[in-house]
């Protein structure tokens, strides 16, 4: 008998012979999980310096502050301050005077040369301000204009002075003026008006991500509203009601299936369908809105089935022992519980849906829109696929742009997410 | 409102005879009278178009319908732009009056739209008043109402699905009417060509070819680097903050890994792009290599960052799922830390460890964004990770972005590329799934 | 039985089965007293209540053994609830038993007053009885009041009624050995005499168990014995 | 007891009188099955009114089964089917006139685990009287309640707590109040399968006390694997195996001198 | 004791406790028998033999009232072993008493080997001594075999050793009345053939818990008695 | 028995007989908190050779808590501190030279609930052996899995399908696998936390029969809820409340006369 289980003094021997060796395997495996750990948040540390060091700059640009005399009749020629009236005024001459008055610019080629210096936006800028206060109209008044890009990236000092002239996107001349409105200390460093603001625009010094911004705001709320109830319904659906045969059954996988299927396709499928053959309009916020919500469906259903089979079937047996109907079970036992867990997933679908790009591209959202939608119906873009535009942009300026809108997309997720974490905090008073 | 108070009328006359709770006869009442009204609601406003179209029709000249380039859509987008007061141009005056008839049209069928939902809604509502009475279970009718709204909502899924489905395989058939599948499929060569050109015959049809082998094979290529970075990183992750790690360091590391997870595609393929791709240059460079500024390697690496959470997360949840009680019988029988987890607890959880690094290869395939901005649009053949290759979504994205005409074979390619991707992706959801089962069968 | 079991049923079993072998005791030392006094009194009437009375001991025994066997089968006591079951099947038997003893003194009784028995000289069955009643007494209160050292003592008294008996016993076989007309009286007073020596016994015996309950052991050493009435051949 | 009696197949099975004098339940040659398994063969039984009887058994023998069917608990259940009848005084509780709400409301049951809901102990022990709309005004839903806790012995212990959440309780605790969630919505019959199996000995004897108690006012039926509870609490005690009634009987005789071997063998712990 | 506990220490349990107890039937029994044979034989070395004897028989019955009371204790057993196991309690006590009076038939044999007794006309108490012992074999057997066939024959025919009892009685009481020498002798032949008659009495007790044992239901028809020397009047 | 005697503050506390002629274990004025709560108080036991001896006591009395001081399980929770001294054979198992893992290896320990590796019932036999080196050939290997089956009383009903998963066994067989499994490394100390909880009475009956053939060879310390099963399987009984070792002795003893009042409470149901 003793031959067959060794006894128990040998094999405390056995065993205290073979530790060290055991031991040392042991504290490997621990160096290489506290290693693989510390990669990967070095990769996020690493993303987000690199993001933040080169979007940090996109909030700011430079501007050159003119005196400017508001002279009712140039800039509002009818005197109603409509838009016509003041489309009709003269202002960016004026604008472009105050300027000429500082940097003195010899001849027509200089003129031109020094025009280019103030961003093309500055007699919309002059109308917006006295439309907001009309009372400017008689006076001279310091005002801030944006740099053109080109300038303010001499000004960063992305353009080297050094560079021969043939090389520099800016001539010597310019150079010169910007010396000069230097020198009068005409020029700041603020922070951009623009970026949060404005809209898409070609002109990089004037582009904003209000517009996508509020595109996404839209885009996600129909999202929102199609996903979530229909998702929470089916998912209900599916684990409390229906009988498990083969139709569930099919209803089961082809969820899981939607949850694999790549985000693009969903695209081509927005595409295929609503488009082509619904003959909706393309880019508008309506149709994103669906295809994401068809997109995040599998995500919201699958969580919200976890959470409802989370929810301990003896609560169900309680319930129903009690003489509580179906129904009544559901809504008044499941659904509270499994709550939390159906939000949380929901809150994450929306972040998905928040930061998808492709399917948006193929239903024409990435179209350049200028104007900020004020409906769903109204043609848009979404902060995603902004970036995407504007990555795609040669100008030096946009890549700082590109990183600012990144920084406010995730700022957005990160809210949304915190925002996941309360809800979840507060709603799981389990008990 | 109403059923609630007959219901109450009810119980003051004879409270024990009642079937159910009063405020179900309320529910049922507003159910069985806005249901039925909704339903009246939509089928007019969806109607109503089609029947003013088919109307308007009267109103267009005849000249108009017998010219040569008579299209109605065209028309009929005329006549919808005159009526919602786009105005492009001076349009004929018989656009503008059948806007105008058509703006008449639309106001009295708002009338007669509100008129019969009033009608069914108090037609229903009545006779759904009438059935009160104490036997009558409102109850079991309520639940059988909702469940049944429920049931309905389920079938979206399918709908989806067949949607999907439909879209992408009749336009795939309509591809592969134009382009052999077996080139397609076997072709060493993507080269899409501009429709323009091949319309017009002018002989350069031969440019175009569809051989979709470099596009896969770019996405493997992808795929395998992201693999290579994100599987090591992310299971050593997982089994160091379930088994190792103090819960504190657990509760602290596991978000941080998830923000990886959360971090919008395009923002990885711009960091691939500007930051990723000009580094491997630059260091390449410096190592006497040639690197492509738009690289396989620069996309799969930030694609490997990215799905690390997908492999840590989900390893970690089916790692902490196994049973502490394993953990404590491979403890007691004195076993170290490596022995419990990777004898015990690693094989207990293979399964889940296997789906989520499927999930994470299925995420690869169909990832789209950072390809597309970090991997180039060149379709190489090459299983050079330094040079540019292009994936099966990016050509999606490229071939479909801006308008484009749907009988072209470029624009239908994307549908047959989509069409394999959806097929690829799925087998390995199913594969995934199979793997899971078949272990859960075994220790189970 | 100072603190409640939680199980208030058990209780309730328990307290049917005290209550019943209390009742019991009471009969059988009601029984024994009315015996002995009777044997002074010879009343013929009070000496049949004791006769018949000993059937209803016969079912209170019954009744006793049986709670006693379903309390252990339904409630699996232990400890102190365990020896007092015990203890109480035992007692029951023996309180029994001294019931049947009492009913054959009387049956004699009954007999004795038909011969006209007066007392025979140094015979006093009487004052054996009543030192045995305060004996039987004396234990009932010892088990009530699970009094394990009234017990004790109960227990060491049994040896006067020992030596009473070897000295009666000696004694009537004297006076039937003088007069042979006395042999049937004396037969009777012989067994009278051995039977309230038997209940002074078993007396002790419910003495000892007494002392089994409340210390959880059993009463070792050896009980002086004294009943030599077996042992001595009468001169 | 009456003319039906001999058409019984089942009686020539089972050892023991299956008849009540006063019935309130009457099961009559029910049969269960999950898809083909048949897990509950022939049985005939009567639970009377006001008693505590209890089901003991070997593991898999059908005791939870059989209790699910006399409040249709098994109708959760997709493969089960039943045959047989199931009476409650007089009505067939399979008919199909018979909704299961107010069934259930009449037949309380208590499961294995405690399982109060995560509310408040107070909405514990007033759900089911809202959902069934015993009471009106807030009052009379208080009194209710506290009636109820009454009944449970709980009172003394949650009284001040009312508001405190009933998972906060202790297990025993919970199980009680469980017990008087089912007591509130005023069954008559309660059902409770193994509720002492997640207990320690102190909360499990405090909740036999309390199904003594309980035994007095309701038909409590009690499935248990522990025989020495059957022997505790109940009246009467019904053995079965592999799905068949093998013995019913008063606790007394079943514990003492039981009829039939089987029962013998199990209850003195030979089987196996 | 068909079929075999799972848990086999129960079993061990149960077999100690049987094991002692036939020890205990079969020493009381020996006993017995040799008291008997030694009122024939007049052997003193046999006599002493038994009179010691009977310690063993005490301890014996301790043990199994202690091995008994420790498997309720420890087993909680149900329905037959309980019934065995209290069966088992009441039966030592028994034999322990038949012991007693296999001890006391001895010391009183002793003493009529010294009175020189031979026997009286008409008694014969080595017969009723032989029946009982007949009736004790049988008891005992019928337990080992729980045969409740057996158990009721034996129960049955004690009325025959109580009528042989009333007889004898009223011989030697005859006799003594014949003879006043003989009252000592007469004495203790008196108490021999009414110990007998409670050995048999006994015996009956141990028929019946025999038959509980088997039937798990207490044997309820009235006992045949047929014991009247407490009834009689010898002439 | 030895000097240290008079220096055992606990020795107060506790009645009865702590010590052990041939001690195995010794556990002297233990102290168990878990960060500001004290669970076990002042505890001095031995656990003698080859003895089985179980622990009772009300629910959260440090049962649980004291056993598994003995082989350091409570290692694992990180808020728990052990203060006093533990020895197996005059070795502190407390002692910064010991390493926990050939301690382990002999103290071996059964759970509450049965938990199988999701491995074949081979492998989860041979997993011990495998770790600890303990045998060099497959065939040695097939010996000693198949030796702790035998002993473990599974090997009739296992032997013919050894490579099936060990977790498709039956509740009973699974906690006679673990078992199994703990024999397998060849420990001296068995240590059981309610081994039979999750069982059913026959399963349960099983497992206490094996537990007393295994008394012959092993120490055994036992925690259980059920006093009727520390009666059935051990030689020896020690009672905690809150904390204290209140009585050790025989349990013939413990369960016909405990000495201490509460021991006598708690057997006999009164505690609450
Ligand atoms: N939902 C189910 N589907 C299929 N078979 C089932 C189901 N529930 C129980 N069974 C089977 O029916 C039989 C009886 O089960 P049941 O749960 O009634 O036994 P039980 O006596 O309550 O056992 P336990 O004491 O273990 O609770 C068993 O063989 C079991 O396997
Ligand atoms: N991990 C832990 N952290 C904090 N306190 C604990 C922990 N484990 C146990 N305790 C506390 O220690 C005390 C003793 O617990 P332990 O589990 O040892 O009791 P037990 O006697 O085994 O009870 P049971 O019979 O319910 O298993 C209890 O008060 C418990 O609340
Ligand atoms: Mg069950
Ligand atoms: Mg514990
Ligand atoms: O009651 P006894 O015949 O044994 O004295």
């Amino acid at each position: 008998m003793n031959k067959k289980i060794i006894n128990p003094e040998d094999a405390t021997n056995i065993v205290k012979n073979s530790i060290l060796k055991r031991r040392s395997k042991d504290s490997r495996l621990k160096l290489f999980g506290r290693v693989a750990i510390g990669l990967a948040v070095c990769f996020l540390l690493f993303l987000f310096y690199s993001i933040f060091t080169k979007g940090y700059p996109g909030f700011f640009q430079y501007y050159v502050t003119l005196d400017i005399n508001f002279d009712r009749e140039r800039i509002d020629p009818k005197g109603d301050l409509s838009d016509n009236s003041l489309f009709d005024g003269d202002a960016s001459t004026i604008v472009n005077e105050s300027l000429f008055s500082v940097v003195e610019p010899k001849g027509r080629k200089e003129k031109k040369l020094a025009k280019k210096i103030v961003s093309s936006g500055k007699d919309v800028r002059i109308a917006k301000m006295v439309k907001d206060d009309p009372s400017l109209f008689g006076t001279v008044t310091q005002v801030k204009f944006a740099l053109d890009d080109d300038i303010d990236s001499f000004l960063r000092g992305y353009i080297k002075r050094e560079t021969p002239e043939s090389e520099r996107r800016i001539n010597d001349k310019v150079i010169g003026f910007i010396d000069k409105l230097n020198e009068e200390g005409r020029i700041s460093y603020e922070f951009s008006d623009y970026i949060l603001s404005g809209s898409a625009s070609g002109n990089p010094e004037m582009a904003g991500i209000k517009g996508a911004f509020i595109g996404s705001i839209l885009t996600l709320s129909v999202c929102l509203l199609i996903a979530f109830p229909l998702g929470v319904a089916t998912a209900v659906y599916l684990e409390e009601i229906a009988k498990k045969n083969r139709i569930t059954e099919i209803i089961e996988v082809n969820i899981n299936n939607l949850a694999a299927v790549p985000s693009v396709v969903f695209g081509i499928m927005g595409l295929a369908i609503f488009i082509s053959i619904f003959g909706m309009p393309r880019s508008i916020p309506l149709v994103g809105g669906m295809v994401l919500a068809l997109m995040t469906l599998p995500t919201i259903i699958i969580s919200s089935r976890a959470a409802i089979r989370a929810v301990p079937p003896s609560v169900r047996d309680a319930a129903y022992g009690i003489g509580a109907s179906k129904l009544q079970v559901i809504f008044h036992h499941v659904i509270p519980l499994a709550m939390p867990g159906m939000l949380t997933g929901t809150i994450i679908g929306m972040a998905q849906a928040l930061g998808e790009t492709a399917p948006l591209l193929m239903i024409g959202m990435v179209a350049f829109i200028v104007d900020i939608p004020n409906s769903v119906l109204d043609p848009g873009t979404v902060l995603p696929v902004q970036i995407f535009m504007w990555a795609d942009f040669a100008e030096r300026m946009f890549i700082q742009k590109t990183s600012a809108a990144i920084i406010v997309l995730l700022g957005f997720l990160i809210s949304m997410n915190a925002l996941a974490v309360y809800l979840r905090k507060k709603l799981e008073r389990r008990w | 409102m109403l059923g609630y108070n007959r219901a109450k009328g009810l119980v003051n006359l004879n409270q024990k005879n009642l079937h159910s709770l009063t405020h179900y006869y309320g529910i049922f009442c507003l159910l069985s009278a806005l249901l039925p009204t909704l339903g009246v609601f939509f089928i007019f406003t969806i109607c109503d178009d089609l029947v003013f179209a088919e109307l308007v029709k009267e109103y267009i000249p005849n000249e108009v319908i017998n010219s040569k380039d008579y299209n109605f859509t065209i028309v009929l987008a005329q006549i919808n732009n005159s009526v919602e007061g786009l105005v492009f141009g001076t349009p004929p005056q018989w656009v503008t009056n059948a806007a105008e008839i058509w703006k008449s049209w639309v106001i009295k069928s708002n009338i007669l739209t509100m008129i019969v939902c009033a009608i069914t809604i108090l037609t229903s509502g009545f006779l759904s008043y009438k059935k009160i009475h104490s036997e009558f279970r409102s109850r079991n009718a309520v639940e059988k109402i909702v469940m049944t709204i429920l049931g309905v909502s389920s079938v979206i899924a399918i709908l989806t699905t067949i949607a999907i489905i439909f879209s992408v395989v009749f336009e795939s058939i309509r591809f592969f009417a134009l382009i052999p599948y077996d080139e397609f499929l076997f072709g060493t060569v993507w080269n899409p060509q501009f429709e323009g050109a091949e319309r017009a015959g002018s002989g350069q049809e031969g440019l175009s070819q569809y051989g979709a082998i470099p596009l896969f094979a770019g996405t493997f290529l992808i795929s395998i680097i992201a693999l290579c970075v994100s599987v090591p990183i992310g299971l050593l992750s997982a089994i160091y903050l379930s088994e190792y790690a103090s819960s504190k360091e657990r509760a602290f590391f596991k978000p941080l890994l998830e923000v990886l997870a959360g971090i919008p595609t395009v923002v990885y393929g711009f960091f691939a792009a500007l930051t990723v791709a000009p580094f491997l240059r630059s260091s390449g460079s410096m190592l006497g290599l040639d690197i492509a500024s738009e690289s396989a390697l620069a996309a799969g690496l930030v694609m490997g960052i990215m799905i690390i959470p997908f492999i840590s997360s989900l390893s970690d949840d089916v790692i902490n799922a196994v049973p502490q009680s394993l953990r404590d019988a491979g403890y007691g029988l004195g076993s170290t830390k490596n022995e419990t987890v990777m004898k015990i607890v690693l094989p207990a959880a293979l399964p889940g460890v296997v789906a989520s690094i499927i999930l994470a290869v299925s995420r690869a395939v169909g990832e789209t964004m950072i390809v597309v901005m970090a991997a180039g649009l060149a379709a190489n053949l090459t299983a050079n990770p330094l040079e540019a290759v292009t994936t099966v979504t990016s050509q999606i994205v490229t071939i479909l972005v801006g308008d484009q005409e749907f009988e072209s074979a470029k624009t239908l390619s994307a549908f047959a590329l989509a069409l394999t991707l959806i097929i690829i992706t799925l087998g390995m959801n199913f594969y995934a799934l199979h793997v899971v089962k078949k272990y859960r069968e075994q220790y189970e | 039985m100072e603190n409640k079991h939680i199980l208030s049923s058990f209780d309730d079993d328990l307290k049917k089965l005290n209550d019943n072998l209390l009742k019991l005791g009471n009969g059988a030392l009601n029984n024994f007293d009315n015996c002995i006094n009777n044997f002074g009194t010879q009343e013929l009437d009070e000496i049949e209540k004791v006769i018949n009375g000993d059937l209803i001991l016969d079912d209170l025994d019954d009744k006793v053994q049986k709670i006693g066997f379903e309390i252990i089968a339904l409630r699996a006591p232990q400890a102190a609830d365990l020896r007092r079951i015990i203890v109480a099947l035992k007692i029951a038997t023996i309180f029994e038993r001294i019931g049947d003893y009492s009913r054959n003194i009387s049956n004699r009784t009954k007999l004795l007053i038909e011969l006209n028995y007066s007392d025979l000289p140094g015979v006093n069955i009487g004052k054996m009885g009543q030192k045995t009643l305060t004996m039987m007494e004396d234990v009932i209160e010892s088990y009530v009041n699970e009094d394990d050292k009234l017990a004790v003592k109960v227990r060491n008294s049994d040896v006067k009624i020992d030596k009473m008996h070897t000295q009666y016993y000696l004694e009537i076989v004297a006076s039937m050995q003088r007069n042979k007309k006395l042999a049937p009286t004396g037969a009777h007073l012989l067994f009278i005499a051995k039977n309230i020596e038997r209940v002074a016994d078993y007396v002790t015996d419910i003495a000892e168990q007494v002392y089994f309950l409340v210390n959880g052991k059993v009463l070792s050493d050896l009980r002086p014995k004294a009943d030599e009435s077996s042992l001595i051949i009468p001169e | 007891m009456n003319s039906k009696k001999n058409d019984l197949k089942s009686l020539e099975l089972t050892v023991g009188d299956v008849f009540s004098k006063n019935a309130r339940l009457k099961a009559r040659n029910v049969n269960v099955f999950y898809g083909e398994n048949k897990a509950i063969d022939n049985v005939t039984i009567d639970i009377g009114s006001k008693e505590v009887i209890s089901f003991i058994g070997p593991s898999g023998c059908g005791k939870s089964t059989f209790l699910r069917c006399f409040n249709r608990m098994n109708d959760t259940i997709d493969s089960c089917v039943i045959q047989g009848e199931i009476t409650i005084d007089e009505e067939n509780i399979y008919d199909k006139k018979i909704d299961v709400v107010p069934l259930r409301a009449r037949i309380g049951m208590v499961f294995q685990k405690p399982n109060p809901f995560p509310k408040s102990i107070y909405d514990n022990v007033a759900y089911g009287p809202r959902i069934h709309g015993l009471s009106d005004n807030k009052e009379h839903l208080d009194n209710i309640v506290e009636e109820a806790l009454k009944r449970a012995g709980l009172w003394k212990e949650v009284s001040d707590r009312l508001s405190s959440p009933g998972t906060g309780l202790s297990g025993g605790q919970q199980q009680r109040l469980c017990i008087a969630r089912a007591i509130a919505v005023s069954p008559e019959v309660i059902l409770m399968d193994e509720p002492c199996s997640a207990l320690d000995p102190i909360a499990t004897a405090k909740i036999e006390e309390l199904i003594h108690e309980l035994g007095n006012e309701y038909s409590i039926v009690i499935v248990t694997h522990s025989m020495q509870q059957a022997a505790r609490v109940s009246k009467r005690t019904a053995y079965f195996h592999l799905g068949k009634l093998i013995e019913v009987g008063k606790t007394k005789e079943i514990f003492t001198s039981p009829k039939h071997n089987q029962t013998e063998a199990y209850i003195s712990g030979k089987i196996g």
